[in-house]
C-alpha cells in the first residue's frame, strides 16, 4: 500500500470538493462524505503503517516546480514518524467527525462545518506526509487557516470570553509571528544548502557539511515555527482563546492534531537540531517552563474547557522537553502519540456535558455523573490517563519523558517534571469532581440534563479503549514504539532500579494530586476557591494568567501595533503627502505669477515670440562664428 | 542676389512691423501677406542662386504660396465670424486666451 | 500573421466601433467592448501557450522601420517576462469590462477610454523599442486621467490631477533615461536588443538608472512616491481600480526588471543598499499604513504598496529565482488585488460607504457570496499557500535571502502585519452580530457580478496549485537575461 | 543688359518696399487694400527678374487677383468698416526696436556671409514651365494632392465658418 500512501492525504481534499461543490446544502450528505473519505484515509493509513512495520519506507515526490535549477516538489514521506501520525490524525479525525453529527445536529453551517473538518484532515496529513520544507511550511499555513476558520465558525456570535472571529483571528496572528521564525530558518538552510527536502538537507547535517552556528541559530528559527503552533511560552497565548471553537473543533484541532504539529516539525527535524545541540537545551528549557506555567494557571481556571487547553499546553510543553533533554524523537513522539487519544477523549466529554448542560462554567455545573454515565466514566479514563496513573496510557509516556529528563542530567527539568504531574493531576480531577461529583447548583434544577446521542458516546467509548492501551506499546520493559521509531538505537533492554523507582514516585505523586483535589472539591459544590481565600495574591496572579495576556492585549497590541499603524498614517498623510503638496503648492505659486504674463492678447504673444526670435538671431550673428562666413 | 536677400527681410519686416502695431484684425493679416511675401522672395533667391537648375525652390514657394492663400481664405472667415460674435474687430479687445 | 499587433490593435478597433455606437445604445457599446475583451483573451492565451520557453528569448517578433533617421523602429515581441503581464493585462480588462457592466453614466466614452487604455498597456508590455515603450506608457496615463476625473467620487479632480502630476514627473525622468541612453549608446538607437548589447561604462549605468528608476517607481509605486495612489484609487470607480492595482502598477514593475535590471545590471548592483531598504520601507511602511486606515479601499490601496515592495526587493537581489518571484508576484497580486477591489466596489454600491467603521456588523450574514469573495482575496493576499501571492513570495525570500539577509529578514515580518491588517478588517466587517441597518442588503445575484470572482479566484487558486505556469515561461528568460 | 536689370530692380524696390509700408502706415482700409494690390504686383515682378515666370503669373493671379479681392470683399461685407479710420497699436515703438534689430542683423549676416557668392547670381536659364510641371507632377505629387486636399478643407472651413447657423437670424454685425 505505500505507492499508495498520497490517497491518505488527497482523500480528504476530495471531499472538500465534494461537500462545498456538490453535497452543501444536504448536511447529512455532507457528513456521509467527510467521515467516508476519512475512513478510506484511515484504512489506507492503517495498511501503510503495517507495511512500514514490515520494513518498508519510501519517498514519493513530485517535481512540483523548477526554478532557475532549484527544485520545489510536492511528495509524500513514508517512514515510521509518519506512518504513526497518519493513523493518529485519521483515526481521531474520524471519530470526531461522526461525534460532530451528533454535537452540530441542526447547526446552520453544518455542512460548512464538515468541508472544513475535511480541509483541515487534508492539511494535517499534508501536513505529516511532507518530504520537504516547502510542503510542511504550505501546509503549516493551511492547518492554520482550518484553525482561524473552525474557531471562528459560529461568527456571529458573542462567545464565552470574546468574540469567535476574534478569537480565530488572535490565534491566526500569534501563530504566525512563530511563522515568521520558521520561514527564516527555512531560508537560512536553503541558503547555506540549494534544496528543500529533508534527507537531503538532513544527510548533509549528519554528515557535518553545514556549519554548527548556523544550523544551531536554523534549529532555534524553526522551533520558534513550533512555539507558534504548539503554543510554547511566549506564544501560548492563542489556545485559550481558540477555545472559543465548536468543542469536536478544540479535540481535533487543538488537542490532539494541530497543536502536536510543531512537536512533530521538531522531532522531523530532529538531525537539524541534534546537529547544533545548544538549541535543544532552548527546546528544553522553554517546554519545561511553559509545563510549569500553563500547569499553574490551569490550577486555577473556572472554566473547565480552559482547564483542559491549559492541559493541553501544559503537555505539549512536556513533549517538547522530552525532544530537548532527550536529542531524539521517540518519547516526545510517544507522549504525542498517547496525549492525541487521552486529551480528544477529555475534549469530546465535555463537549457532551456542553452539549447536554450548555454551560462549560464550573460553578453552573455539579453531580452530572448521575444523569450522564457514559461521559462521565470515559471522562473519568482520560482524566487517569492525563494523571499519569497505570496502566493508562499517559503513565508510561509521561514517565518516559521524566526518565529521560533524569538520565540526560538535567535534573532540575526531572524535577520540573514531577511538580508539574502533581498540578496536572490535581486540576484535571478538580475539573472532574466539580463537574460529575457533588451536588447541582440550587440554580440548575430546572434543567434537565440528558446523556448524548449515539453518534457522541460512541467515539468517547472508543477513545476510551483506545487512551488506555495505546500507552502498552511503550512500556520500559518492551518498547515497541521507540524500536519502530529508531530501530538503530537500543531501547527497554534492561529496566534498571532507578527507573522502577521512578515509576513509584510518579504514581504516588499522581495519586496525591487526586487525592488533594478530592478533599477540596469531592465532596462539595464547587463554588468556592481556597486558594482565592488563603493567598488573594497568588491566585489573581494565576487567574490573570502570569498578566501576559495583558501585557500583549493590553500593551503591545494597541499601542505597538494599532497605535503605531494610526500614527504612520497619520504620518503619511500629513507629513509625505503634505510635502508633496507642499512642492505641489510652491509650484503653483510659481504658475500665479508666471500667470501675469498670459495677458490673452495675441499681439502681445506675438511680439514676444518675435522679440526672442531676434534676440536669437541677434546672438548668432555677433556672438557665435555663423556671421565670420562659411 | 544679397539685394534680393536684403530687400525680402525689409519687407518681412516691415510686414511684422505691421502684424505687431495693428488693432484691426485685417490690417493684421495684410502684414501676414507681406511677410509671406518677404519669405517668397528670400526662397526665390535661395534657389535662383544655389540650385537653379532644380525646380525644388520653386515648388516650395508655390507650396507656399498656395497654403498661404488657403490660411487667408481661413483667416478672414475667422475674421467675419469675429466680428458676428464679438462686435469688434480690434486684436486688443479679444484676449480669450488669457489664463 | 502579426499576432501582437493584433493584440494592440483590436482594442482601437473597438474604441473606434463604440465611437461611432449611437449615444442610446449603451447595450451594444457594452457587448462590443466585452467581445474585444474576450477576443484579447483568447489571443493572449493563444500566444502564451504557443510560446515556447524551452527556446527562451523573444518571439512572435515584428521589426518595422518607423523613423528611420532617428532609427526608431516599431518593435515588438514577447518573451517568457512580458508574457505573464500580457494575459494579466486582458484578464483584468476582461474583468473590468465585467464590472463596469451596471455603468449608466455616459457609457460610450466610459469603454472607449477603458479600450484605448488597454491598448496602451498591451503596448507598454509588447514594445522592444524605448521610443514606441514611452509612447504607450504616456497614451495609458490620458485614460487613466479622465476615467479618474469623470467617473470618481468626490474629490476626483483632486486625485486625477495628482495622478497625472506624479506619473509625468516620473516620465519626464524616464524620457531623459531613455535619451541619455540613445545618445550614449555607441550605436543611436531605442532598440531593447541593441542597447542590452551596448555594454555602458558602470558610472553611466548608475547615472542613467537613478533616471529611470524615478520613473519607475513613482508607478510601482516606491515610497515616498507613492501617495499619489490611495487617492487615485479611492476616488476611482471600482472597475478602475482594478485595472490601476492589476495592471498599471505592474507596469512600472516590468519596467524596473525589463530596462533597470536587464538593460542597466551594474546601476542595480551600485543602489543595492538604497534598492533594500526603499523594498523593506515599502512593505513594512505600507503594511503599518494599511492597518491605520480608516477606509477599505485605502486600506488595500495601502496594501498594494507594501506587496509591491516584494518586487522591488528582488531587483535588489538580482538573483533569478528572486525575480521569478516578483513576475510571480506581480501576476498574483493583479489578480488578488483586481479581487478586492472589485469586492469593495460590490460592498459600496449596496452600502455607500467603504469607512470600515460604519460597515461594521456581521456583512457575512446577509452578504454571504460578497464575503467568501473578499475573504479568499484576502486570504490570498495574506500569503496563504494555495493561492497564488504564497509561491510568490516564497520563492521572493528564498531568492533575496543569500544576498541580501537582514532586509530579507525584515520583509518576512511583514506577512505578520499584512495578516493583522486583512484578517482585522474582515473581522469588523463581515463577522459578528449583524447590524440591522443591513439587513436590506442584496447579494451577488447577477453573472457579471459573478463572473469577475470566478475568473480571478480560479487564476488565483490555477497559479497557487501550479506555479510552474508562470515560472517556466519566466525563468529561462530571466536567466538569459541575467547572463 | 545690366543696367535695365539694375535698374528695374531698384524701381520695383521702391515701388513695393512703398507700398508695404503704406499698407502697415494707412489708416483707412479701402486704400490700404489698394496698396496691397501695388504690392504684390510688385512682388511679381521681383519673381519676373529671378527668372521665376511661372511664379510671377500665379503671384500676380492669386495674390493681386483673388487674395486682393477676398480682402476686399471682407472689408466691404463687415459694416462699418470701410472707410472708417482705425488706431495704430500701442507699441509702435518696441515693433520698430525689434523689426529693426531683426532686419540689421540680417543685413549683417547677408553681407558679412554671402559676401563672395552674389557674382554668381547672373542670368540663367530659367526653368521651362513644362520642366516644373514634370517635377510637379511626377516626384511631388502626394505633397502636391495634400496642398490640394489643405485647399479643399480651408474651402469647407470657410464656408463653414461663415455659413449662417441655424436660427441665428440674420447675423451680422450688431
Amino acid at each position: 500500500m505505500v505507492p499508495y500512501a498520497w490517497l491518505i492525504t488527497a482523500m480528504p481534499f476530495i471531499a472538500f470538493l465534494i461537500i462545498i461543490g456538490v453535497t452543501y446544502r444536504r448536511p447529512l450528505a455532507s457528513a456521509l462524505v467527510a467521515i467516508t473519505c476519512t475512513a478510506v484515509s484511515l484504512m489506507v493509513s492503517l495498511s501503510v503503517l503495517v507495511a512500514v512495520i514490515g520494513g518498508q519506507t519510501a519517498e514519493l515526490s513530485l517535481k512540483w516546480a523548477e526554478i532557475s535549477s532549484f527544485k520545489l516538489e510536492l511528495g509524500v514521506l513514508v517512514d515510521p514518524m509518519s506512518a504513526v501520525m497518519f493513523v493518529v490524525v485519521s483515526t481521531i479525525t474520524l471519530l470526531v467527525q461522526i461525534y460532530s453529527i451528533g454535537y452540530m445536529h441542526g447547526d446552520p453551517g453544518f455542512s460548512r462545518f464538515f468541508s472544513f473538518l475535511s480541509l483541515f484532515a487534508f492539511s494535517m496529513l499534508g501536513l505529516v506526509s511532507a518530504n520537504n520544507f516547502l510542503q510542511i511550511f504550505m501546509f503549516w499555513e493551511l492547518v492554520g487557516l482550518c484553525s482561524y476558520l473552525l474557531i471562528g465558525f459560529w461568527y456571529d456570535q458573542p462567545g464565552v470570553a470574546l468574540p469567535p472571529p476574534a478569537a480565530g483571528m488572535r490565534a491566526f496572528i500569534v501563530t504566525r509571528i512563530g511563522d515568521v521564525g520558521f520561514l527564516i530558518g527555512i531560508l537560512l538552510l536553503a541558503s547555506a544548502i540549494p534544496t528543500l527536502n529533508f534527507n537531503e538537507i538532513f544527510a548533509a547535517a549528519e554528515a557535518g557539511k553545514l556549519n554548527t552556528t548556523l544550523l544551531t541559530i536554523a534549529a532555534v528559527l524553526i522551533f520558534t515555527g513550533a512555539v507558534g503552533k504548539s503554543a510554547q511560552f511566549p506564544l501560548h497565548v492563542w489556545l485559550p482563546d481558540a477555545m472559543e471553537g465548536p468543542t469536536p473543533v478544540s479535540a481535533l484541532i487543538h488537542a490532539a492534531t494541530m497543536v502536536a504539529a510543531g512537536v512533530y516539525l521538531v522531532a522531523r527535524t530532529m538531525a537539524i537540531f541534534a546537529a547544533g545541540p545548544d538549541s535543544l537545551l532552548v527546546v528544553a528549557y522553554i517546554g519545561g517552563f511553559t509545563a510549569f506555567l500553563a500547569a499553574s494557571i490551569g490550577l486555577v481556571m473556572t472554566d473547565f474547557k480552559r482547564v483542559i487547553a491549559y492541559s493541553t499546553i501544559s503537555q505539549l510543553g512536556y513533549m517538547m522537553m522530552a525532544l530537548g533533554v532527550s536529542g531524539a524523537v521517540t518519547a516526545g513522539m510517544f507522549h504525542l502519540t498517547t496525549h492525541a487519544f487521552f486529551k480528544a477523549l477529555l475534549f469530546l466529554a465535555i463537549g457532551s456535558v456542553i452539549h447536554a448542560a450548555h454551560s462549560q462554567e464550573m460553578r453552573d455545573l455539579g453531580g452530572l455523573g448521575k444523569d450522564m454515565k457514559i461521559t462521565s466514566l470515559t471522562f473519568l479514563v482520560g482524566s487517569l490517563a492525563l494523571a499519569g496513573i497505570p496502566p493508562f496510557s499517559g503513565f508510561w509516556s509521561k514517565d518516559e519523558i521524566v526518565h529521560a529528563a533524569f538520565a540526560s542530567g538535567k535534573v532540575g527539568l526531572g524535577f520540573l517534571g514531577l511538580i508539574v504531574a502533581f498540578m496536572t493531576s490535581f486540576y484535571i480531577f478538580r475539573v472532574y469532581f466539580a463537574t460529575f461529583w457533588g451536588e447541582r447548583p440550587a440554580h440548575q434544577h430546572g434543567h434537565h440534563v440528558h446523556e448524548s446521542p449515539p453518534t457522541m458516546t460512541v467515539p468517547l467509548i472508543i477513545l476510551a479503549v483506545l487512551a488506555v492501551v495505546v500507552g502498552w506499546v511503550g512500556t520500559p520493559w518492551a518498547n515497541y514504539f521507540a524500536a519502530f521509531l529508531s530501530p538503530g538505537e537500543h531501547h527497554g533492554g534492561g529496566v534498571e532500579g532507578f527507573t522502577v523507582m521512578l515509576m513509584l514516585v510518579s504514581t504516588l505523586i499522581a495519586l496525591a494530586g487526586i487525592l488533594l483535589a478530592w478533599a477540596i472539591y469531592g465532596r462539595r459544590h464547587y463554588d468556592i476557591e481556597p486558594l482565592a481565600e488563603k493567598s488573594p495574591g497568588l491566585y489573581a496572579f494565576l487567574s490573570k494568567k502570569w498578566f501576559i495576556e495583558n501585557f500583549y492585549y493590553g500593551v503591545i497590541v494597541p499601542y505597538g501595533a494599532v497605535g503605531l499603524a494610526r500614527l504612520c498614517a497619520w504620518f503619511d498623510r500629513a507629513i509625505i503627502d503634505g510635502l508633496v503638496n507642499g512642492i505641489a503648492g510652491v509650484v503653483g505659486g510659481i504658475g500665479v505669477s508666471l500667470r501675469r504674463f498670459q495677458t490673452g492678447y495675441l499681439q502681445f504673444y506675438a511680439l514676444i515670440f518675435f522679440a526672442v526670435v531676434v534676440i536669437a538671431a541677434v546672438y548668432l550673428t555677433l556672438f557665435t562664428g555663423l556671421s565670420a562666413g562659411i | 542676389m544679397n539685394n534680393f536677400l536684403v530687400l525680402g527681410a525689409l519687407i518681412f519686416a516691415i510686414g511684422a512691423y505691421g502684424v505687431l502695431t495693428r488693432r484691426n484684425v485685417v490690417f493684421i493679416f495684410m502684414g501676414l501677406e507681406i511677410m509671406f511675401s518677404g519669405v517668397g522672395i528670400t526662397l526665390a533667391a535661395f534657389a535662383q542662386h544655389i540650385q537653379p537648375a532644380s525646380a525644388l525652390g520653386q515648388i516650395f514657394i508655390l507650396f507656399i504660396l498656395t497654403v498661404a492663400a488657403a490660411e487667408t481664405a481661413l483667416g478672414l472667415a475667422i475674421f467675419l465670424r469675429l466680428a458676428k460674435t464679438h462686435g469688434t474687430v480690434q486684436a486688443d479687445k479679444i484676449n480669450e486666451l488669457k489664463g | 500573421m502579426p499576432w501582437l499587433s493584433l493584440l494592440l490593435v483590436l482594442p482601437v478597433l473597438g474604441a473606434l466601433i463604440i465611437f461611432c455606437t449611437p449615444r442610446e445604445q449603451d447595450k451594444t457599446v457594452k457587448a462590443v467592448a466585452l467581445l474585444i475583451g474576450i477576443l484579447e483573451t483568447v489571443i493572449s492565451l493563444g500566444l502564451y501557450f504557443s510560446y515556447d520557453f524551452h527556446k527562451a528569448g523573444l518571439q512572435f517578433i515584428e521589426e518595422y522601420n518607423w523613423i528611420t533617421t532617428l532609427n526608431i523602429k516599431y518593435f515588438l515581441g514577447v518573451d517568457g517576462l512580458s508574457l505573464p503581464m500580457v494575459v494579466l493585462t486582458t484578464f483584468i480588462f476582461l474583468c473590468a469590462v465585467l464590472a463596469s457592466w451596471g455603468m449608466s453614466h455616459r457609457v460610450k466614452e466610459y469603454f472607449f477610454l477603458i479600450m484605448i487604455m488597454e491598448t496602451a498597456v498591451l503596448g507598454v508590455f509588447t514594445s522592444l523599442d524605448l521610443f514606441l515603450f514611452f509612447l504607450f506608457w504616456e497614451l495609458e496615463l490620458i485614460p487613466m486621467y479622465l476615467l479618474i476625473g469623470i467617473w470618481g467620487s468626490a474629490r476626483r479632480e483632486y486625485a486625477a490631477m495628482k495622478f497625472i502630476i506624479y506619473t509625468m514627473t516620473g516620465s519626464a525622468f524616464l524620457l531623459a533615461g531613455f535619451l541619455a541612453m540613445y545618445f550614449l549608446a555607441p550605436e543611436r538607437t531605442f532598440d531593447i536588443t541593441q542597447l542590452a548589447k551596448a555594454g555602458f561604462a558602470p558610472g553611466v549605468q548608475s547615472l542613467l538608472f537613478v533616471l529611470i528608476f524615478l520613473g519607475f517607481a513613482v508607478k510601482l509605486p516606491v515610497f515616498p512616491f507613492h501617495t499619489w495612489l490611495p487617492d487615485a484609487h479611492v476616488e476611482a470607480p471600482a472597475p478602475v481600480s482594478m485595472i490601476l492595482a492589476g495592471v498599471l502598477l505592474k507596469m512600472g514593475g516590468y519596467g524596473l526588471i525589463r530596462i533597470n535590471v536587464g538593460l542597466l545590471p551594474e546601476g542595480v548592483k551600485a543602489y543595492i543598499p538604497l534598492l533594500a531598504t526603499l523594498a523593506i520601507i515599502n512593505v513594512l511602511y505600507g503594511a503599518y499604513v494599511a492597518l491605520g486606515q480608516k477606509d477599505l479601499k485605502t486600506m488595500i490601496a495601502m496594501s498594494s504598496v507594501s506587496h509591491m515592495g516584494f518586487v522591488l526587493l528582488p531587483v535588489a537581489a538580482m538573483t533569478p529565482l528572486a525575480l521569478n518571484g516578483a513576475v510571480l508576484e506581480m501576476f498574483a497580486h493583479g489578480t488578488v488585488s483586481a479581487l478586492l477591489f472589485f469586492c469593495v466596489g460590490l460592498i459600496y454600491e449596496r452600502a455607500h460607504t467603504r469607512e470600515i467603521k460604519a460597515l461594521e456588523g456581521g456583512l457575512a450574514a446577509c452578504v454571504p457570496k460578497i464575503a467568501v469573495a473578499f475573504i479568499i482575496g484576502g486570504l490570498a493576499s495574506l500569503g496563504l499557500p494555495g493561492m497564488s501571492q504564497f509561491i510568490a513570495e516564497f520563492l521572493v525570500f528564498l531568492g533575496s535571502f543569500p544576498v541580501l539577509r537582514l532586509p530579507t529578514v525584515l520583509g518576512t515580518t511583514g506577512i505578520v502585519f499584512t495578516a493583522g491588517y486583512i484578517l482585522w478588517a474582515i473581522k469588523r466587517i463581515f463577522y459578528g452580530p449583524l447590524n440591522p441597518k443591513w439587513a436590506h442588503l442584496k447579494d451577488m445575484q447577477h453573472s457579471y457580478e459573478y463572473l469577475p470572482v470566478v475568473i480571478l479566484v480560479g487564476l488565483t487558486v490555477l497559479i497557487g496549485f501550479y506555479p510552474a505556469l508562470i515560472t517556466n515561461w519566466s525563468d529561462s528568460s530571466l536567466l538569459a537575461m541575467l547572463r | 543688359m545690366d543696367v535695365l536689370y539694375n535698374l528695374s530692380f531698384w524701381l520695383l524696390a521702391i515701388i513695393t518696399v512703398g507700398s508695404a509700408l503704406m499698407v502697415v502706415t494707412l489708416k483707412n482700409l479701402s486704400r490700404a487694400v489698394i496698396f496691397l494690390v501695388i504690392f504684390f504686383l510688385g512682388v511679381g515682378g521681383f519673381y519676373f527678374l529671378m527668372q521665376a515666370k511661372f511664379l510671377a503669373l500665379i503671384q500676380v493671379v492669386i495674390y493681386a487677383g483673388a487674395v486682393a479681392v477676398i480682402f476686399a470683399f471682407v472689408i466691404m461685407l463687415t459694416p462699418g468698416l470701410p472707410g472708417t479710420k482705425i488706431r495704430q497699436s500701442l507699441n509702435q515703438g518696441v515693433a520698430l526696436i525689434i523689426t529693426g534689430l531683426f532686419l540689421g542683423s540680417m543685413s549683417l549676416l547677408i553681407y558679412k556671409q554671402l559676401a563672395g557668392a552674389g557674382k554668381a547670381a547672373g542670368i540663367e536659364k530659367s526653368l521651362s514651365l513644362k520642366d516644373l510641371g514634370q517635377v510637379l507632377f511626377t516626384d511631388y505629387l502626394l505633397p502636391f494632392e495634400l496642398v490640394s486636399f489643405v485647399l479643399l478643407v480651408a474651402l469647407v472651413g470657410a464656408v463653414l465658418l461663415t455659413a449662417r447657423e441655424r436660427g441665428e437670424g440674420n447675423g451680422g454685425l450688431e
